[in-house]
C-alpha cells in the first residue's frame, strides 16, 4: 500500500501568495495513498530537506511529491534528500506550482484549484514509480580511432598522450590523408607537411597507440564501453615487421607508369610503393592489380632486390577482433569529382586542374618539385583562372552546401602563384568570398593587395581551348558584363564531398548520416562532436566540410568526450530507458527502424535445443536516450519507457 | 375455434399494452442491423426477417452492465450496488429458438444462487414468441429436439395465419394470460388456418454426438483440428449465440470513482484461459472450439440435462469463415455411427 | 449567461522544449488561463495517441500536445516521428467526427514562453467558444448509467 | 481450361513435387454462395479448391498462424492483388519470409476470377503500382462520400449510432491479416487504454485504435468489415486512412517488401500545417 508524502513549498511568497498551501495540504491529506502531507516556507532549504527525511523515516513513506517549483529547478535536490533518507530517489517526483502555477494566474481561487490537480496527478504517478537503479555500463578502456589524417592522429595523441590505449586504424598504406598532400596552409602559410609529418611519427611511435595501417574496420557490435570490432588487414606483400624502408624494391620494379593516387594523377608511381617520401610507416605495399607478376605470373624484381627477403605474393588479408570502448570516427572527405562539369573542360583539357592537384603542384615534395608547371607541356603558365564554388553551393550539379575552406584556399594558392611564378597573373571568379576565421579575411585581403589576385565576381559559363590558350567566358556581376580571359591554366575549387562509401561505413559503424553521407552529430549546436550512438564521436571533415583548425579542435573535443568516458571504470546512468516484454513483442521491429539511436536490436528467443521460438526486439540499455518514441509506436503496447511507464501516465491523467 | 390476433390491431395491442404499464420491446431493424430493441409503435417491429440478427439474451444479460459503484476515500471504499432497470416489459415477435434458449439459460443463472440481474429482468418479461413459417439453410432447431413452433421459454405463442393478416394465439403461462387480458378486447375468435411451419430438416442427431463427446477417447481426437483449422478466434459466434452466457467481470474508473462491470466473454479468445504466469490451458484455437462444442453438448447437459443450444444457426450464419456448429455436429454424427 | 463555461484542457508537453517554454512563462510571470494541466512526457515522441483518448474520457474540452520545433528534439527524431503520428490521428479522430479544433498540437521552444502562455490563452478561448464537448460527454454518461435494457 | 483448373493443376504439382507443403485456397461452403478457406496438404485433395467469383476472403493472415512456417518450408496460398499487398507488409513487418509463400494470384472482375502472373511477391511489382490510388472494392464509396461531406458533430452522430452495435466480438481483429499482433493492446490492463466494456465509449476507442494501428497498413481487403456481425462499416474507416497516408506520405501499404513501416520512419519536410 502506498504512503505517499507530500510536501507543499511555500517557496517564501512566491507560491504561498496566491495558491492557499494550507487548503492544498489538507485535500491532499485527504488524498487515498498519501501518509502524509505538509507545508513548509522553504523545503528547498537545509531544514526543509531535513524535515522531508525526517518524514520519510518517521512515517516509512514510499514516494514523495515535493510541490514547489519546477522539477527542472529542485528534481535533483529532493532526489538525493531522499536516497539520503533511504528511499530510492526515483520514488520522489515534483510537481510544478511555481513556474506552471502560482507565477502564471491570477485568481488564487483558481490557482489553488490548480495546484490540487497538479499534486493529485502526481500523487497518482509516484504510487506507479518503480525503484530505479542507474544503469552500470563497464567501460573497456581502449579507444578506436579510425582514419589516420589529421583530425585522427590529433584524437589518437590526445587520448593516448592522457594516458589511455588507442588503436588507431588508416586504410590508406600510410598515414596522413588529405593534409600530407597540401603544400602550405593558409592563413599562415607555414609548410604542411613541416608540420604534419612530426605529429605522424609521434602518433606512430607512441607506446599507447597501436597503429595499423592499409586496414579498414570491416564490422562493429556491442555498445558504449563494449564495443566489439573486426579490423581487415589488408594484404600488403611486404612482410612489416621484417621491411627496412630502403626503398631498393621501389627503385628497382619495373612498373613505374602508374598514376599517383598521392599526386592526384599528377606524378606517378611503381606497383610496389609508398604513397609518398615520408611515409608512416615508410614500408611499401604491392599494387595488386597492377603488379606485373600478379598479372602474369611473372617478374619478382622486388622480390631479387630486397635484402632481407621481405617480399611475400602469398600474403592474405587477416582479421583481428579488437575489444573497444570508445570509437572517434576522423574519416575525412573527398573532393568533387568535377567531370560532371562539362562545361568546365575537366578531364578534356589537361591543364584545367582541380585545387587538390594544384597543391601537389605547390608542394615542394610533389612532381615538379613545387614548381608550378602546366601538366600538359611542363611550361609555366603565365595566367591562370581560378573558379571558386566548382561544385559548392550548386543545387542542379554540385552540393548544396558552402564547402568551407575553397575561398581560403584559393586566395592561398593565387598568393603562391604570385609568389613562385613572378609576373603570373591570376584571376579569381567568385560568389562571396567567405573568410570568416582568425586571420582569414586579413590573408584574402593580402592575396588581392599584395599579392595582386584579380577576384571577378561571378560565375563561369564555360571553358574552351583556342590557340593553345583556355578560354575562360564568365560574367562579372559588379560591373554587369561578360567577361573573357586566355588562360594558361584553370584551377576548380572543387566541393569537399564524403566519402564514397561514407553512407555503408555510416552503417557498419552504426552512426547516421545526412542526405550527402557526411555522419550525423547528435545535437548540432549542443552535441556536435558525439554522433547519435552513444560512445561514437565524430572528428574532421567526416562530419561537414571543415578547415584544419576545426578538424584539430573537434578531434580534441572528441578526445576530451572520450577520456571522461574512461574516467571511471563503469558508465553510470540514468535508468530513463526503455524495456521490453519479450512475452508480448509481435517482432515487428518498427521500433528498431523508429529508435534515433540504434538501441534496439533484433533478438532470438532460442529453446533449450536452441531453435529459435520467436523473433523480438531487445533493448540495449548502454545506447538507450529514454525519448520514449518506441513506446508510442508499439501497437502491443509491450515496450515502456522506465521513469514514464503507460501505467504512470495513465494514472496521471486518470488523476486529473 | 382460437384467439386470433390480427395485424392491423397490433398497433392498438402496443398502445394498450404501453399504458398498462409495460414496456414493448421487438425486433427492430437500425443502422442494418435487427436486433430486439424498445418500439414505440407498431410500425418499429420487424417481423419478416427469419430471426433477429442478434439474439434474445442481451435483453436479460446485456453485453456490459454495472454491478456496483464505488469511490475510493483516503481510508475507506465505498461501495453501491447497481441494480438491473425494473418495471414489466413485452417482448413481441420473439423466435421460438430465442426464447428456448433463455429457458435452456435459467438454471444455469439460478443453480447455486439466483442471479438477480438475469432473474429480475426475466420474472418482469412476457415473451411473446412467433412460430417461424420460414427457415434457412442455417436454422437447426429440429436438430434440437425443438421445432420452428416450440413452445419452450415462451409465455405466448402466435402461430402465422395462413392469410398472412394475423396469428393464432396460444397462452401459455398465467403470466402470458395476464399481459394478453389487457388486450383481450383486441383478439377475435375465429377458425382461420395457421400457416404450415417452416420446414427444419433435422440435420444432425444430437444424442449420437452428445455420446460421442462423452468418450473421453475423443478429446484428444485430431478430428478438432481438423474441423476448426481455420477458424481465426473471433467470438462472434459466442457473442450471436442466445444461450453463451460466460462473462468477464472488469473495473472501470479513474483514481476518485469507478464502476465494477460484467461483461460478456468469450471461450473463443485466446486470452480466455490465459493465466497470469502466461500459461494458457488451451493454447490452440482447436483447444477452444473443441471446449465451446464439449461445453454445449457435454457439460452443460451432464449438469443440466439440455444441450446448451436452441438451435438458431446465428454461429454459421454469422461465421467470416463459414464454421459453425451445424457442420461441426454433423461430423461428429458421422464419426459416431 | 450567468456563468461562463470553463474548459478542461489537458496539455501533453516534451520536458526540453514546452515544459521549458511554460517555465519561462513562469519566470517571466506571464499570466495566462488557469485551465490546462500539463503531463510532462521526455519527448513529443512518447506522446501516445492513447492518451488524447483518455483525456477525453476523463472529461476534457480540449487536449493539447506540444513539443520542440522540427530539428530541435533533445532526442534528435521524437518530434519528427510525432508529427507523422498526429498527422494521421487527427486525420482519424476528424473522421470519427472528434472536432479537430478540439485537439491541438504546437512546437513551442524553450525560449517562447510568450508564445506559451498566449497559446493556452487562444485555446482556452477557443475551446471556451466551442463549449462542452457535449456528444462525448453522452458517451461518458452512457458508461456511468444503469444499463438500459 | 478454365483457370480454377489451371490452379488446381498448379496446386496439385506443388504438392507432388513438394515445392510445398500446403496450399491455402478455398473451398466450397455451407451454401452455394459461399466459400471456405480450405488447406490442402495432398495431391488429391486439390480437386476440392474452388476459384471463382465468390472467393473474395484475403486468406493471407492463415500465413502467421504460430509455426506454420517455422519449419522453413513453402506454403501456396491463393491471393488477390490486396492480398499480395499484405504479404508484402508481412515481410516488411518480418512476420514471414516472403520466400516460402508462392503465390497463386488471381483478381475477380465481374463474377470471372482471371490469373495474375508471377508466383513470388516481387514478381507482383509491377501490378502493385498500378493499382496505387485505386480503391480495390469500392462497396459504400456512396456513404463514404456522405461521411466526407458532413461536419464533424454528424459524423459523430453517424459513428455513434454505428458503434453502439458493436459487441467487442473483436471480429475485425481476427479476420485482419494486419492484426498479428500476440497481444493486442486492448488485451494489456496494465494500464487498461481501451475500455473492454462493449459500451459506446469503449466502442469508440477501441475502433480508433484499430484503425490507427492499421494506418499506412490497412490493403483494404475487406476482411473486417465482412466479418462484422453487426454491419457497421468499418471499411469506410480505413479507407480514409489509407487515403490520408498516400497523400500525406506517399506511401501506398504493401507495394514492396522492404517498404519501411510509415508510423515508423518520418521525412523531415512532412506537412505540418495544422501544428500551431
Amino acid at each position: 500500500m502506498s504512503k505517499i508524502g507530500v510536501f507543499i513549498c511555500h517557496c517564501g511568497e512566491n507560491i504561498a501568495a496566491k495558491v492557499d498551501c494550507t487548503r492544498v495540504a489538507e485535500v491532499l491529506g485527504d488524498h487515498p495513498g498519501v501518509g502524509a502531507s505538509v507545508e513548509y516556507k522553504y523545503f528547498c532549504s537545509d531544514p526543509g530537506q531535513e524535515s522531508v527525511k525526517r518524514a520519510i523515516r518517521e512515517n516509512n513513506l514510499t514516494g514523495v511529491v515535493v510541490a514547489a517549483c519546477s522539477p527542472r529547478m529542485h528534481e535533483a535536490t529532493f532526489r538525493k534528500a531522499c536516497a539520503e533518507a533511504g528511499l530510492n530517489p526515483y520514488m520522489c517526483e515534483i510537481a510544478n506550482i511555481r513556474e506552471q502555477c502560482s507565477w502564471v494566474h491570477n485568481d488564487g481561487e483558481q490557482a489553488t484549484d490548480k495546484a490540487i490537480d497538479i499534486i493529485r496527478s502526481m500523487v497518482e504517478k509516484v504510487k506507479r514509480n518503480n525503484m530505479l537503479q542507474p544503469i552500470e555500463v563497464p567501460v573497456t578502456r581502449r579507444a578506436l580511432v579510425i582514419g589516420g589524417g589529421i583530425a585522427g592522429i590529433q584524437a589518437a595523441l590526445d587520448i593516448a598522450n592522457a594516458g589511455q590505449e588507442v588503436v588507431l586504424v588508416e586504410r590508406e598504406p600510410s598515414l596522413g590523408g588529405h593534409m600530407a598532400q597540401l603544400s602550405e596552409t593558409f592563413p599562415t602559410l607555414d609548410c604542411s607537411q613541416c608540420i604534419m609529418t612530426p605529429r605522424m611519427v609521434e602518433a606512430s611511435q607512441h607506446p599507447k597507440i597501436r597503429l595499423l595501417t592499409y586496414a579498414e574496420v570491416e564490422h562493429v557490435d556491442g555498445y558504449i564501453g563494449n564495443f566489439k570490432v573486426k579490423v581487415r588487414m589488408k594484404a600488403r606483400y611486404v612482410n612489416k615487421d621484417t621491411c627496412t624502408g630502403c626503398g631498393e624494391c621501389i627503385t628497382k620494379c619495373p612498373q613505374k607508369k602508374l598514376s599517383s593516387e598521392f599526386d592526384c594523377g599528377i606524378g606517378k608511381r611503381t606497383a610496389i610503393y609508398t604513397p609518398f617520401a615520408q611515409a608512416v610507416p615508410n614500408k611499401p605495399v604491392i599494387d595488386k592489380d597492377n603488379c606485373t607478376y600478379f598479372k602474369n605470373g611473372k617478374c619478382k624484381v622486388c622480390v631479387k632486390s630486397c635484402p632481407l627477403d621481405c617480399i611475400d605474393f602469398e600474403m592474405q588479408d587477416e582479421f583481428i577482433d579488437l575489444e573497444i570502448g570508445a570509437i572517434v570516427v576522423a574519416t575525412g572527405f573527398q573532393v568533387q569529382n568535377n567531370a560532371v562539369y562539362g562545361e568546365y573542360g575537366y578531364g578534356k583539357y589537361a591543364d584545367v586542374i582541380n585545387g587538390l592537384q594544384f597543391e601537389r603542384l605547390a608542394s615542394a615534395s610533389g612532381p615538379t618539385s613545387g614548381k608550378i608547371l602546366r601538366p600538359s607541356d611542363g611550361k609555366e603558365p603565365e595566367n591562370i583562372v581560378f573558379i571558386q564554388c566548382a561544385g559548392s553551393r550548386d543545387p542542379s550539379k554540385g552540393v548544396k552546401y558552402c564547402s568551407k575552406i575553397c575561398c581560403m584556399y584559393t586566395a592561398k594558392h593565387a598568393m603562391l602563384y604570385a609568389h613562385k611564378v613572378h609576373g603570373g597573373k591570376s584571376n579569381i571568379f567568385y560568389m562571396d568570398i567567405r573568410a570568416a576565421g582568425k586571420g582569414y579575411d586579413e590573408f584574402t585581403r593580402r592575396a588581392i593587395e599584395e599579392d595582386e589576385a584579380g577576384y571577378v565576381r561571378g560565375r563561369v559559363s564555360k571553358v574552351w581551348q583556342e590557340n593553345g590558350k583556355l578560354m575562360v567566358r564568365g560574367a562579372d556581376t559588379l560591373l554587369g558584363r561578360p567577361v573573357e580571359v586566355a588562360a594558361d591554366m584553370v584551377v576548380l575549387a572543387t566541393a569537399m564531398v564524403p566519402q564514397p562509401d561514407a553512407k555503408d561505413f555510416a552503417k557498419v559503424v552504426g552512426i547516421g548520416y545526412d542526405e550527402y553521407g557526411f555522419f550525423n552529430e547528435a545535437h548540432l549546436k549542443l552535441r556536435p562532436v558525439e554522433s547519435s550512438t552513444a560512445g561514437i564521436y565524430l572528428a574532421g571533415a567526416c562530419q561537414s566540410p571543415k578547415d584544419i583548425p576545426d578538424s584539430v579542435a573537434q578531434a580534441s573535443a572528441s578526445a576530451s568526450k572520450v577520456l571522461a568516458l574512461f574516467s571511471k571504470e563503469k558508465l553510470e546512468r540514468e535508468p530513463v530507458i526503455a524495456v521490453n516484454n519479450e512475452a508480448t513483442c509481435a517482432g515487428c521491429w518498427g521500433c528498431v527502424l523508429a529508435c534515433p539511436y540504434n538501441a534496439i536490436e533484433k533478438k532470438d528467443i532460442l529453446d533449450r535445443s536452441g531453435k529459435v521460438i520467436k523473433r523480438v526486439a531487445s533493448v540495449n540499455p548502454g545506447l538507450c536516450q529514454g525519448c520514449g518514441t518506441c513506446v508510442t509506436f508499439c501497437r502491443s503496447n509491450s515496450i515502456d519507457l522506465a521513469g514514464f511507464t503507460e501505467k504512470q501516465i495513465f494514472a496521471e491523467v486518470m488523476g486529473l | 375455434m382460437t384467439k386470433i390476433l390480427y395485424t392491423d390491431k397490433l398497433d392498438n395491442c402496443v398502445e394498450r399494452w404501453r399504458s398498462a404499464g409495460l414496456s414493448v420491446i421487438g425486433p427492430v431493424r437500425n443502422a442494418n442491423i435487427t436486433a430486439y430493441r424498445p418500439v414505440g409503435s407498431a410500425a418499429d417491429l420487424e417481423l419478416s426477417q427469419i430471426l433477429p440478427d442478434r439474439s434474445i439474451k442481451e435483453l436479460f444479460f446485456p453485453q456490459t452492465e454495472p454491478m456496483m459503484r464505488y469511490s475510493i476515500k483516503k481510508d475507506a471504499i465505498n461501495t453501491e450496488e447497481c441494480l438491473p432497470p425494473v418495471g414489466p416489459r413485452i417482448i413481441f415477435g420473439a423466435r421460438p429458438c430465442d426464447a428456448s434458449g433463455l429457458a435452456i439459460d435459467d438454471p444455469l443463472f439460478g443453480w447455486d444462487y439466483k442471479d438477480e440481474y438475469w432473474f429480475n429482468r426475466r420474472n418482469e418479461t412476457v415473451i411473446v414468441s412467433i412460430a417461424c413459417t420460414k427457415s434457412d439453410e442455417f436454422c437447426m432447431c429440429t436438430s434440437l429436439k425443438l421445432s420452428p413452433d416450440s413452445t419452450k421459454g415462451s409465455d405466448v405463442l402466435l402461430r402465422p395465419l395462413e392469410s398472412g393478416k394475423g396469428w393464432q394465439v396460444e397462452e401459455l403461462t398465467d403470466r402470458g394470460r395476464e399481459a394478453f387480458k389487457a388486450i383481450a378486447e383486441l383478439l377475435t375468435e375465429g377458425a382461420e388456418a395457421a400457416a404450415p411451419t417452416a420446414v427444419v430438416a433435422e440435420k444432425f442427431d444430437a444424442d449420437a454426438c452428445s455420446e460421442w463427446l462423452r468418450n473421453p477417447e475423443n478429446f484428444e481426437s485430431r478430428f478438432w483440428k481438423e474441423i476448426s483449422v481455420r477458424c481465426i478466434g473471433c467470438g462472434s459466434c459466442t457473442y450471436l449465440c442466445p444461450t453463451c452466457h460466460c462473462f468477464d467481470i472488469q473495473d472501470e474508473g479513474d483514481t476518485f470513482t469507478g464502476i465494477r462491470r460484467k461483461n460478456w466473454d468469450s471461450c473463443s479468445f485466446a486470452l480466455f484461459t490465459m493465466h497470469t504466469s502466461g500459461h494458457n490451458p488451451r493454447s490452440t484455437q482447436s483447444a477452444r472450439w473443441r471446449q465451446r462444442i464439449m461445453h454445449k453438448f457435454n457439460y452443460f447437459p451432464g449438469k443440466f440435462s439440455a444441450n446448451s443450444c436452441s438451435g438458431c444457426g446465428r454461429c454459421t450464419r454469422q461465421c467470416p469463415v463459414d464454421m459453425g456448429i451445424t457442420e461441426t455436429l454433423q461430423e461428429i454424427s458421422k464419426l459416431s455411427q | 449567461m450567468s456563468e461562463q463555461f470553463e474548459p478542461e484542457i489537458v496539455a501533453f508537453v516534451c520536458t526540453y522544449c514546452t515544459y521549458a517554454g511554460a517555465d519561462l512563462a513562469g519566470t517571466s510571470r506571464l499570466k495566462y488561463a488557469p485551465n490546462v494541466r500539463i503531463i510532462r512526457l521526455p519527448c513529443t515522441g512518447r506522446i501516445s495517441p492513447m492518451f488524447i483518448l483518455k483525456a477525453l474520457q476523463k472529461g476534457a474540452d480540449g487536449v493539447l500536445i506540444s513539443g520542440c520545433h522540427p530539428g530541435d528534439c533533445h532526442f534528435t527524431h521524437g518530434n519528427y516521428h510525432a508529427r507523422r503520428r498526429w498527422m494521421v490521428f487527427r486525420a482519424l479522430l476528424n473522421f470519427i467526427g472528434i472536432p479537430p479544433e478540439r485537439i491541438k498540437y504546437s512546437w513551442i521552444s524553450a525560449a517562447e514562453g510568450l508564445k506559451f502562455a498566449d497559446l493556452i490563452n487562444s485555446i482556452t478561448e477557443d475551446i471556451r467558444k466551442l463549449g462542452p464537448f457535449e456528444q462525448y460527454d453522452k458517451l461518458i454518461a452512457e458508461t456511468e448509467a444503469q444499463a438500459s435494457l | 481450361m478454365s483457370i480454377e483448373q489451371q490452379y488446381r493443376t498448379r496446386a496439385k504439382e506443388l504438392l507432388s513435387s513438394g515445392e510445398v507443403k500446403m496450399v491455402i485456397g478455398y473451398s466450397k461452403g455451407s451454401t452455394p454462395d459461399r466459400r471456405r478457406p480450405a488447406f490442402i496438404s495432398t495431391p488429391e485433395d486439390v480437386e476440392t479448391l474452388v476459384l471463382d467469383g465468390a472467393c473474395i476472403a484475403n486468406l493471407s493472415g492463415y500465413l502467421v498462424t504460430e509455426g506454420l512456417l517455422s519449419d522453413e518450408k513453402r506454403v501456396a496460398v491463393f491471393l488477390r492483388p490486396e492480398g499480395i499487398r499484405a504479404i508484402n507488409i508481412l515481410a516488411a513487418e518480418f512476420q514471414l519470409n516472403a520466400a516460402q509463400v508462392e503465390i497463386l494470384g488471381f483478381n475477380t472482375e465481374g463474377n470471372e476470377p482471371t490469373a495474375l502472373s508471377g508466383s513470388k511477391v516481387d514478381d507482383f511489382a509491377e501490378l502493385i503500382g498500378t493499382l496505387k490510388g485505386i480503391i480495390p472494392d469500392t462497396a459504400g464509396e456512396e456513404l463514404y462520400k456522405k461521411l466526407e461531406a458532413m461536419s464533424p458533430q454528424e459524423r459523430f452522430d453517424f459513428w455513434q449510432s454505428e458503434f453502439s452495435k458493436c459487441i467487442k466480438c473483436y471480429a475485425c481483429r481476427q479476420a485482419c491479416p494486419m492484426c498479428y499482433c500476440r497481444r493486442c493492446i486492448v488485451d494489456n490492463n496494465q494500464p487498461q487504454w481501451v475500455n473492454t466494456s462493449s459500451h459506446t465509449l469503449g466502442n469508440f476507442e477501441w475502433n480508433i485504435v484499430r484503425a490507427f494501428h492499421l494506418s499506412g497498413r490497412c490493403v483494404e481487403c475487406g476482411n473486417c468489415d465482412r466479418a462484422c456481425p453487426v454491419n457497421i462499416p468499418l471499411r469506410l474507416i480505413n479507407r480514409k486512412m489509407a487515403g490520408e497516408v498516400l497523400e500525406a506520405f506517399d506511401h501506398f501499404a504493401g507495394s514492396s517488401q522492404t517498404q519501411e513501416p510509415v508510423m515508423a520512419s518520418f521525412k523531415k519536410d512532412d506537412t505540418e500545417t495544422f501544428i500551431l
